[in-house]
C-alpha cells in the first residue's frame, strides 16, 4: 500500500446532494480519488454508498453538486457516458446474461465497436474477449461458453473482467472502477484473487472504489477509507490509522466490544438429541454427513462457498431430497418431500436470500408472520383474521419491529426489520429446530446486534439452531459447537464454549 | 477433530458424474423438439407411406409453412422478452385486407398502388406493433392486455376496409406469384425464408439481438450499460408487427384475396409452435432457430394427421396432447423449479 | 437512501392499492355516464335487467380465473372446459332427464355432472402443470385443444334442450326486480370465492405463492397442493359457466366456450388483478366483468356501426385498462 | 336417432315446399313488381303440383302494407331495426345488411321514424343472445329484427329475448325442429329458410353432373359443430347416395376459412392429382380450393362448387373455373323479414291469424351455374316492401 495520496487527483465529487421525493439521500457528500489508489467506502445500510456510486456511474443524476474526472467537469448522462470517461462499475447484483456467452457478456453494450453495417464480427469479439480474460488470470475459460454453464465465482470474475475491459479501452487514460459488494458471493480464495487483481489495476495507475460490509476486507485492501452515515461523509482516514472498532464507532456512533456476539449469554445445550443425521448424502454435493443436534444448541457450520453447507440446510429443511443416509428428528425417522413436511416435524429454515426466498413483498407484515403457522391460526381451514393480527402485534412488540401497523406491506420495511419479520415467522411456527442460513446477510450493524440477541434468546428457550454465519467470526462467536466442511465432507468439529472458542486459523485450515 | 479423507475422491467423481448427467439431460432436453419432429416424421412415414414421405408432400408442407413460420418468428421475439402478443389474428388479417384493397382488384379500382399497396398493408401492421409497444412500455400496461385490445382494433379495421366483400387480387404479377417456384420451393415460402434469414441475422449478429436476450433475462442489466430497455421493447413489438404484416401480405397473395379471416386461428398454434420449439415463456431463452423446429412440428403433425384421414374432431385433441408431450420434454423438472 | 426509498415505494403501493379499486370503478362510472347521456333508457329497467343477468356466466368463469392469475399462472382451457360442461349438461337433460321423476332432479344431476367434470379437468391440468412443470400457459393450451375435441366428440352439432326439459332451466328466467336469479347465483359464487380468498388457508397461501413462490415453499406452505386445488376451483367455475350457458341459451354448442377464452382474462385484468401474480381479488373481477359488459352492452345500445364495433371495443378496453391496471411502482417489470 | 330426425326434417321440408309450391299459381296474377325476380329464384322448388289453394292463403300473399292505415303515433315513434348476424366479413352476410338498408329507404318513403343497426355476434352463441337482449331492452318493444341464429339451438332464445320486450322478430336459416314461431306468437313472427340440405344437395348434383357422374372428389366442410355445416353436408350425402360412381377421396373441415381450404386441398392434391371435383360448403372455402387448383395448374379442369354467391366465385362460374354456387339472396331475406315484422308491429298484420305456412316458409335460393350466371350478375336488388310476403318462395 503505497502512499498514493500524493498522486494526481483522478476523480473528485464535491457537495453532492440527492433528493428523492421526500427523502434527502445524500447531504453534501465529498469524495476524492487519486490515481493508483484503492478507496474503501463503509457505512451502514442506507448510509448513501450505493446512491453515490449510482451517481458516479451515471445511473442517477445528483440534485446538486459537482464532479470532476481527469480535472474536467464530469456529468454523466448514463453508464455508457461514464464508461467513455473511464469509469466502470461492478454491480451488487449479478449483471451477466446467463443465456449469452462469456464473450458476448464481456462486450455487452459495446457491440457497435465490433459491427460493420450493424452486423457483429463475432470472431473478433471472442479474440478480444480471450485477451480480457487473460488479464484477470482466468484465461482457462472459453469465451464462447455460455454463462449458465459457469459457477457463481467464475461469473463474478467475468463481471470484473467486464469492467476491467473499460480500463483497457481507455488506453493511456487512467480509469476509475467501482466495486459494489463484489465479495459477497466469493469464497475466501476467490476474494484473495480479486484483491490481487485490484492491486494490479491500482499499480497501473488506475483507481478503485471498493464498497463492502466486511470491514476486515476493506481494511485489508484499501489505502484510504471514507465513512458515511445518514447520507453524509463523517470522516476519512488512512487505512494505517484505522481499525475495525474505530470504523464501527464512526459508522454507528458507538463502540463495539468483545460482547458483540454476547458470548456471556451463551447458554449450555441440553442433553436431549433432537436431530440426528447419519451418513446423509446428496449425490455430487456432500456425503457421509453425521451430526447430532441437541436441544438449546447452536451448531455452526463453516465452509467455503461450494463446500456443501448450503445444500445441507436445504436437505435438512426438506427443500431437497437426500440421495443417501437417513435423518432422525425427535427419535423418528423422517423423509421430507417438501419444506411443508419439514415444518410439520418442527424444522424450518430462515433462508439466505431474504428477498427471493424469505419474504413475500406484496403481503403485509402480519401475513408474512403468519405464513408458516396459518394452520394453527385457523379452524376447519378458516383463518381467523383477529388471531393473525394479534399474533403480529405480539411479535412486532416482542421483536421491536419498526412498522406503522401490522397491515403495512413488507416492501415498506428496512432490511433489518424484514429480517426480524422472518424471524418472527420462524418463532411463531413454534418449530423446535431452526436453520439460520446467513441470518445477518445484508443487515446493518445495529440490526445485527439485535439479531444476535434474538438468537441467544431462542437458544435459551431450548430450541436447536443450525447456523451458517455471514462471516467465520460470527459463526464461531455465536455457536456452541462448530463443524467444518470442505468439498462435501465434514473435515472437523470444534467445541465452542464460552471460554474455549476455537481460533479462526484452526477452522480455516480445515476449510481450505 | 476427525478428518475424514476417505471418499474424498468419490465426491468429486460423483460431482463430475452429476454434471455429466445434467449436461446430458440438458442436451437431450435441447434436442427434444428435434426428436419429437423426427419421431413424427418417422411415424407418419410408416403409417402413410408414400403419401407422406414424398417430394411432393414435402413441397406442400413447405408451401403451407410460410405464414405460420412468419407469424411464429415475430412472436418468438416478443416471447423472448417475456411478453406476449395476442394481436396476431387481427394484425395479419388487417394487413391482408389492406393489401387486397390497395393493389389492382375487382372492387376498389381507384386504389391501385401496385407494390405500394403491399407496403401499405405491411406498414399498417408495423404501425400497430409500434403503437402496441409504445403503449405497453410507456403506460405500463401488460402486453397481454394491449395486444388483446389491438386484436379487436385490427380486426375491426380489416372488416371496415372492405365492408363485407373481400377484394380479389387481379394484379397480374401478384396473381402469378403463388404459382412461381424456385428449385421446387414456392415463391411465397422463399419470401418467408428470406425474412427468417434476416431475423436470424438480427438475433445472432446485431447488438439489438443481444439486447433481446438481455431484456428477457434481467432488464436492469441493460440500463446498467446505458441501453434503453423501453426502446428495445418497442423495437421488438415493431419487428413482430413487421413479421405479421409480411405474413398478412403473403397470405393475401397466396389466397389471391384480401380478407380479414386469414388471421383467424393463427395465434394459438403460433404460441404453441414457439414454446414447443423450446423458447421459454419466461423470456431470455430460445430463439428463432428453435421456432423453426416448433413450426415444423406443428405443420408436419397437421399434415400427417390430414393424410392419415384422422377424424377432424379428434385431430385437435391429438395436437393438444402432442403439444403437452413436446413441452413436457423440454422443461426442467424438480421440486424446486418454479413454473408459472 | 435505499431504505427510505423502499418506504416511499411501499406507501405509494398501498395508496395505489386503494386507489386501484376506485379506478376500475371509475372506468365503469365514466362508461355508464357516457352511455346514459347518449341514450336515456340505458339505465332503464329492461336494460338493467339484461345487463345484470347476462353477465352471470362471465362472472362465474372470471372469478375462477382470478385465482389462477393471482398465482401468476393462466388457464386458457377454461373456455373449452366450459364447452364440455355445456354439452354434458344438455346431454344429461335430454338423455337422462326424461327418465327421472322431475326436471328439477335432472337439472340437479346435470349440475353435479358438470361440477365433477370441472373438478376432474382442473385436477389433471393442475397435476400436469404442477408436477411436470409444464408452464400453465402451454399446459392449458394443450388442454384447450383436447377439451375442444372432447366436446365435439360428445356432440358434433348444437343441441337444444328438449321442450319437456324446459322446466329444468326455467330458473334462469326468475327475476327479483331488475336482478335476475343467475346474477344472484353468480354473486353467491363470488361470495364463496371471496371467503376462500380472504378467510381460508388456501386463500392466504394463494397470495403468498403469487407474491413469492420460492419464499412460500421455504416457509412450509404446500405449494403444489394449493396450486392444484386452485386449478380445481377454476375448473369448477368454468364448468358452472357452461351450465349457466346451457340454461341461458336453452341449448348446448360444442364451441360455445371458445369466445370466452381470452375475454375472461381481459375481464379479470380489467378488475385490477395483476397478470404477474400476487395481487388482486374476486371483487375487483366483478367490476372488471361489468366493465366488459357495459362496453358491449353500451355499444349495442348507442348503435355503434357493426363494422366499427371491434375497433370501438378494442379502444374502450385499452382505455379502461389504462386507468384500471395495477401500475403500482415497485420497479416490477411489466410483461 | 339423429339420422331419423334429419330424415323427418327433410321430409317435412319437402312437404312444406310442396305445399308452398301449391300456392304459387293463384298468386301470380296479383304479383306484378316481384314477378320477374321470383321467377329466377325458382330453382329450389320445382314441384309443379297443383292442390286446391286455400283462399286465405292467397290473401296473405296479397297482403299489402297500406301506409295510410298506419297510425300517426306509430310513425312518430322511433322504431329500432336490426339484423343479427354472425360476422360481417362474410360477403353473403353483408348483403343482409344491405337488405335492411333497402327496407329503411322504404320506411323513409312512408315517413316512419327509425334507427337501424347490425348486431354482429362474431360467431358466438352467447354474444348473439346478449346482443339481441340488449337491443330489445333498448327499444322497449318498438323493435323489429331479422336474426340469423348462429346455431339452430339458440333461435328460441333469440326470439324469446325479443318477445319479452314486446318487439317483433323473424328468424332465418337455423332453428330446432321442435320449436317454431307459433311458440312465441305474436312476437316471433316468421321463420324462413333457404334449405341448407337442399343447397348442399343441389350444388353436389351440379358438380357430379359436370363430372359425368363419376370420378373422385374432395369435400371441404364448414366449421365443426355448426348447424349450416352439418345440414349442407347432409345434402351432399344424399347426392352421393344417388351417384354411386363418385368417390370421396378427401373429406375434412376447413372451418369456413379460405386459408385452411387452400392448405387442405394442396395436401390432398399430392395424393390425388386426378381429382374430378371439389365440393365446398361455402364460397370462402371455394376461393381457397380454386387458388390451390390454380397453383397446381388444374384451375378450370377440376370442378368447384360452393354456396353464398361471393362475387369472386360468381365470376369463376362465369369464366368456367367453378361449376356452381348458390345465392340465398340476403337482400331479400333481410329486407322482407323486416317488412313482415314491421307489418306486425304497426298492427296491420294480425300474427295470430297468420296460417302456419306463412309463419314458416322457404325463401328462394338460386343455384347459379354457367347457364344463369349472366342474369345473376346483372341482378340488382329492387323490392316492393309493401307486399312483404313476396319473399315466399313458390
Amino acid at each position: 500500500m503505497a502512499n498514493t495520496i500524493d498522486n494526481k487527483l483522478l476523480f473528485s465529487a464535491k457537495n453532492i446532494d440527492k433528493h428523492y421525493a421526500a427523502t434527502h439521500a445524500l447531504k453534501g457528500v465529498e469524495l476524492d480519488v487519486h490515481e493508483g489508489e484503492i478507496v474503501g467506502l463503509v457505512g451502514e445500510n442506507g448510509a448513501g454508498k450505493s446512491t453515490l456510486l449510482k451517481i458516479i456511474i451515471g445511473a442517477e443524476s445528483p440534485t446538486s453538486g459537482e464532479m470532476t474526472m481527469h480535472g474536467e467537469p464530469y456529468d454523466p448522462k448514463n453508464p455508457l457516458d461514464a464508461n467513455a470517461n473511464g469509469i466502470g462499475m461492478v454491480f451488487q447484483e449479478q449483471s451477466l446474461i446467463v443465456s449469452l456467452t462469456v464473450g458476448q457478456n464481456l462486450f455487452f453494450g459495446h457491440e457497435r465497436e465490433f459491427s460493420k453495417f450493424g452486423i457483429i464480427n463475432w470472431p473478433k469479439v471472442y479474440k478480444e474477449a480471450q485477451q480480457v480474460l487473460e488479464e484477470v488470470d482466468i484465461s482457462n475459460i472459453n469465451p464462447r461458453k455460455r454463462v449458465n454453464e459457469l459457477n457463481f465465482a467464475t461469473r463474478q470474475m467475468i463481471e470484473i473482467a467486464k469492467v476491467m475491459n473499460v480500463t483497457r479501452q481507455a488506453g493511456d487514460q487512467k480509469c476509475l472502477i467501482l466495486l459494489d459488494e463484489p465479495t459477497s458471493v466469493l469464497s475466501e480464495t476467490e476474494t484473495k484473487n480479486l484483491f490481487v487483481q485490484m492491486r494490479k489495476i491500482a499499480a497501473k495507475g488506475h483507481a478503485v472504489i471498493f464498497v463492502s460490509h466486511r470491514l476486515d476486507e476493506v481494511l485489508e485492501i484499501s489505502d484510504r477509507i471514507y465513512v458515511y452515515k445518514d447520507g453524509a461523509s463523517v470522516g476519512m482516514l488512512d487505512t494505517k490509522d484505522a481499525s475495525e472498532i474505530k470504523l464501527y464507532e464512526m459508522m454507528v456512533g458507538r463502540t463495539t466490544s468483545s460482547e458483540y456476539y454476547q458470548i456471556d449469554k451463551q447458554s449450555k445445550p441440553q442433553e436431549e438429541v433432537i436431530l440426528e443425521a447419519s451418513d446423509l448424502g446428496l449425490a455430487g454435493i456432500f456425503k457421509h454427513i453425521n451430526l447430532k443436534l441437541h436441544k438449546g444448541e447452536i451448531l455452526g457450520v463453516c465452509g467455503v462457498v461450494g463446500s456443501g453447507k448450503e445444500e445441507i440446510c436445504e436437505v435438512l429443511c426438506g427443500d431437497e431430497k437426500p440421495t443417501s443416509g437417513e435423518l432422525i428428528i425427535k427419535g423418528k425417522k423422517v423423509n421430507f418431500s417438501s419444506p411443508s413436511k419439514g415444518l410439520r416435524e418442527g424444522i424450518l429454515m430462515i433462508p439466505k436470500e431474504r428477498l427471493f426466498e424469505g419474504i413475500v413483498r406484496t403481503l403485509s407484515v402480519q401475513n408474512n408472520i403468519a405464513l408458516s403457522n396459518l394452520k394453527k391460526l385457523s379452524k376447519f381451514s378458516f383463518v381467523s383474521a383477529a388471531k393473525v393480527k394479534k399474533q403480529a402485534l405480539h411479535w412486532i412488540d416482542q421483536m421491536r419491529i419498526k412498522t406503522n401497523s401490522p397491515k403495512e406491506l413488507m416492501i415498506q420495511l428496512s432490511g433489518g426489520n424484514q429480517q426480524k419479520v422472518v424471524f418472527s415467522r420462524a418463532l411463531a411456527s413454534e418449530c423446535d429446530i431452526l436453520i439460520l442460513n446467513h441470518p445477518t446477510r445484508g443487515v446493518d450493524v445495529g440490526a445485527k446486534e439485535e439479531i444476535y440477541t434474538l438468537v441467544r434468546e431462542i437458544a435459551a428457550l431450548g430450541k436447536a439452531i443450525i447456523l451458517l454465519g455471514d462471516t467465520l467470526d460470527e459463526c464461531i462467536g455465536m455457536s456452541n459447537r462448530v463443524i467444518v466442511m470442505k468439498d462435501g465432507l465434514i473435515t472437523g468439529e470444534f467445541d465452542s464454549g464460552i471460554y474455549n472458542k476455537p481460533s479462526q486459523v484452526d477452522v480455516v485450515s480445515l476449510m481450505m | 477433530m476427525a478428518i475424514r479423507n476417505s471418499g474424498n475422491m468419490s465426491i468429486t467423481e460423483e460431482f463430475a458424474a452429476k454434471i455429466k448427467r445434467d449436461n446430458q439431460k440438458e442436451r437431450i432436453m435441447k434436442l427434444a423438439p428435434v426428436i419429437v419432429l423426427f419421431a413424427l416424421i418417422l411415424i407418419f412415414s410408416i403409417v402413410c407411406g408414400k403419401d407422406f414421405a414424398s417430394l411432393k408432400n414435402l413441397v406442400a408442407v413447405l408451401n403451407q409453412l410460410a405464414i405460420p413460420l412468419l407469424v411464429a418468428i415475430g412472436l418468438t421475439f416478443v416471447i423472448m422478452i417475456g411478453g406476449i402478443d395476442l394481436s396476431i389474428n387481427g394484425t395479419v388479417g388487417m394487413a391482408a385486407s389492406l393489401v387486397g384493397i390497395f393493389v389492382m382488384n375487382n372492387r376498389f379500382t381507384q386504389f391501385n398502388l401496385g407494390i405500394g399497396g403491399i407496403l401499405i398493408g405491411i406498414l399498417s401492421s408495423v404501425l400497430v406493433g409500434f403503437l402496441a409497444g409504445l403503449i405497453h412500455v410507456y403506460l405500463r400496461i401488460p402486453s397481454f392486455m394491449v395486444t388483446f385490445a389491438f386484436m379487436y382494433v385490427c380486426k375491426g379495421i380489416g372488416l371496415l376496409s372492405y365492408s363485407g366483400e373481400p377484394p380479389t387480387i387481379l394484379d397480374p404479377v401478384l396473381a402469378e406469384l403463388p404459382k412461381k417456384s424456385f428449385i421446387g420451393i414456392p415463391f411465397i415460402t422463399w419470401m418467408a425464408l428470406i425474412v427468417l434469414g434476416i431475423c436470424i441475422l438480427i438475433q445472432e449478429y446485431t447488438a439489438f439481438g443481444r439486447y433481446i436476450y438481455a431484456v428477457g433475462t434481467d432488464e436492469s442489466i441493460l440500463s446498467a450499460v446505458g441501453v434503453s430497455v423501453k426502446k428495445v421493447k418497442v423495437k421488438v413489438f415493431t419487428l413482430a408487427g413487421l413479421c405479421f404484416g409480411i405474413a398478412g401480405a403473403l397470405a393475401a397473395i397466396r389466397l389471391g384475396q384480401g380478407q380479414v379471416n386469414v388471421g383467424e386461428g393463427l395465434m394459438f398454434p403460433a404460441q404453441a409452435a414457439v414454446v414447443v420449439g423450446g423458447t421459454s415463456l419466461a423470456g431470455g431463452k430460445g430463439g428463432v432457430i428453435n421456432t423453426i423446429v416448433g413450426v415444423l412440428v406443428m405443420r408436419v403433425l397437421s399434415n400427417g394427421l390430414v393424410l392419415m384421414g384422422v377424424n377432424p374432431y379428434i385431430r385437435t385433441g391429438i395436437e393438444g396432447i402432442i403439444i403437452l408431450v413436446a413441452v413436457a420434454l423440454t422443461v426442467a423438472r424438480g421440486a424446486k423449479v418454479i413454473s408459472k | 437512501m435505499a431504505s427510505n426509498k423502499t418506504v416511499d415505494i411501499g406507501k405509494r403501493m398501498r395508496l395505489q392499492e386503494h386507489l386501484m379499486k376506485y379506478f376500475s370503478f371509475s372506468a365503469i362510472v365514466i362508461l355508464i355516464i357516457a352511455f346514459s347521456a347518449s341514450q336515456q333508457n340505458f339505465l332503464g329497467k329492461a336494460n338493467l335487467k339484461t345487463l345484470l343477468s347476462d353477465s352471470a356466466p362471465l362472472i362465474i368463469m372470471s372469478i375462477g380465473m382470478t385465482f389462477i392469475l393471482i398465482l401468476g399462472s393462466i388457464d386458457l382451457a377454461m373456455g373449452s372446459v366450459c364447452s364440455v360442461a355445456n354439452v354434458l349438461t344438455v346431454m344429461v337433460l335430454n338423455d337422462i332427464g326424461p327418465s327421472l321423476s322431475s326436471p328439477v332432479l335432472a337439472a340437479f344431476l346435470a349440475l353435479v355432472v358438470s361440477i365433477i367434470f370441472g373438478a376432474f379437468a382442473g385436477v389433471i391440468q393442475g397435476i400436469i402443470h404442477v408436477k411436470l412443470k409444464v408452464p400453465s400457459f402451454i399446459a392449458s393450451l394443450g388442454f384447450m385443444s383436447l377439451w375442444q375435441s372432447v366436446a365435439l366428440l360428445i356432440t358434433e352439432a348444437p343441441v337444444s334442450v328438449a321442450k319437456a326439459m324446459w322446466p329444468a332451466i326455467e330458473w334462469v328466467k326468475v327475476t327479483f326486480g331488475v336482478i335476475g336469479l343467475p346474477l344472484i347465483l353468480a354473486l353467491i359464487g363470488v361470495a364463496i370465492l371471496y371467503v376462500i380468498q380472504n378467510y381460508t388457508t388456501i386463500g392466504r397461501s394463494l397470495y403468498s405463492i403469487g407474491g413469492n413462490e420460492r419464499a412460500s415453499r421455504i416457509a412450509g406452505i404446500s405449494v403444489d397442493k394449493v396450486k392444484i386445488s386452485l386449478f380445481v376451483v377454476s375448473g369448477i367455475c368454468a364448468a358452472l359457466g357452461g351450465y349457466f350457458l346451457a340454461a341461458k341459451l336453452r341449448s348446448s354448442a360444442p364451441r360455445v366456450g371458445d369466445s370466452f377464452t381470452l375475454l375472461i382474462v381481459a375481464a379479470v385484468a380489467l378488475g385490477g388483478t395483476s397478470l404477474s401474480g400476487g395481487r388482486g381479488g374476486v371483487l375487483g373481477t366483478v367490476l372488471g366483468v361489468f366493465t366488459v359488459s357495459v362496453i358491449q352492452n353500451g355499444m349495442n345500445f348507442i348503435g355503434v356501426d357493426a363494422y366499427w364495433q371491434n375497433i370501438v371495443f378494442g379502444l374502450f378496453v385499452l382505455a379502461a385498462v389504462a386507468i384500471s391496471v395495477d401500475r403500482s411502482v415497485r420497479g416490477l417489470v411489466v410483461k | 336417432m339423429k339420422r331419423i330426425k334429419s330424415v323427418i326434417a327433410l321430409l317435412l321440408a319437402f312437404i312444406m315446399i310442396f305445399m308452398l309450391a301449391a300456392c304459387n299459381k293463384p298468386a301470380e296474377t296479383t304479383e306484378t313488381t316481384e314477378e320477374p325476380k321470383e321467377e329466377e329464384a325458382e330453382t329450389t322448388t320445382e314441384e309443379p303440383a297443383e292442390e286446391p289453394a286455400e283462399a286465405e292463403v292467397t290473401d296473405y300473399r296479397d297482403f299489402t302494407i297500406d301506409a295510410s292505415k298506419i297510425p300517426q303515433e306509430k310513425l312518430d315513434t322511433t322504431l329500432y331495426l336490426a339484423v343479427s348476424v354472425r360476422g360481417l366479413e362474410n360477403p353473403y352476410i353483408a348483403t343482409i345488411k344491405v337488405g335492411m338498408e333497402l327496407f329503411a329507404e322504404y320506411l323513409d318513403g312512408i315517413g316512419q321514424k327509425y334507427e337501424m343497426q347490425v348486431l354482429d355476434s362474431g360467431g358466438s352463441n352467447d354474444k348473439e343472445v346478449d346482443n339481441m337482449r340488449q337491443f330489445a331492452a333498448k327499444a322497449d318493444g318498438n323493435a323489429i329484427a331479422y336474426a340469423d341464429p348462429n346455431e339452430n339451438s339458440i333461435a328460441y332464445s333469440l326470439a324469446e329475448a325479443m318477445a319479452e320486450s314486446g318487439g317483433y322478430i323473424g328468424t332465418a336459416w337455423n332453428k330446432p325442429d321442435d320449436v317454431g314461431p307459433e311458440d312465441l306468437t305474436p312476437n316471433w313472427v316468421i321463420h324462413t329458410s333457404p334449405d341448407n340440405v337442399i343447397n348442399g344437395y343441389e350444388i353436389a348434383k351440379a358438380l357430379f353432373d359436370a363430372q359425368d357422374g363419376k370420378g373422385k372428389i374432395f369435400v371441404l366442410e364448414g366449421m365443426m359443430g355448426n348447424t349450416a355445416a352439418i345440414d349442407r353436408a347432409k345434402g351432399l350425402d344424399q347426392a352421393l347416395a344417388e351417384y354411386p360412381d363418385i368417390e370421396v377421396v378427401g373429406r375434412d373441415t376447413a372451418n369456413w376459412a379460405t386459408a385452411e381450404a387452400l392448405t387442405l386441398v394442396e395436401t390432398w392434391l399430392n395424393q390425388n392429382p386426378d381429382v374430378g371435383g371439389i365440393w365446398c360448403a361455402n364460397d370462402n372455402m371455394a376461393t381457397g380450393a380454386l387458388q390451390a387448383l390454380d397453383k397446381a395448374g388444374l384451375k378450370g379442369k377440376v370442378g368447384v362448387v360452393g354456396i353464398d354467391a361471393n362475387t369472386d366465385i360468381v365470376e369463376a362460374v362465369a369464366s368456367g373455373d367453378a361449376v356452381a354456387t348458390v345465392s340465398s339472396n340476403g337482400y331479400l331475406q333481410g329486407g322482407y323479414t323486416l317488412a313482415i315484422c314491421y307489418a306486425a308491429w304497426t298492427g296491420l298484420l294480425d300474427v295470430e291469424a297468420l296460417p302456419a305456412e306463412f309463419r314458416e316458409f322457404a325463401t328462394p335460393a338460386t343455384v347459379i351455374t354457367g347457364e344463369n350466371v349472366a342474369e345473376f350478375q346483372s341482378y340488382s336488388p329492387d323490392f316492393d316492401f309493401s307486399k312483404p310476403f313476396g319473399c315466399k318462395a313458390d
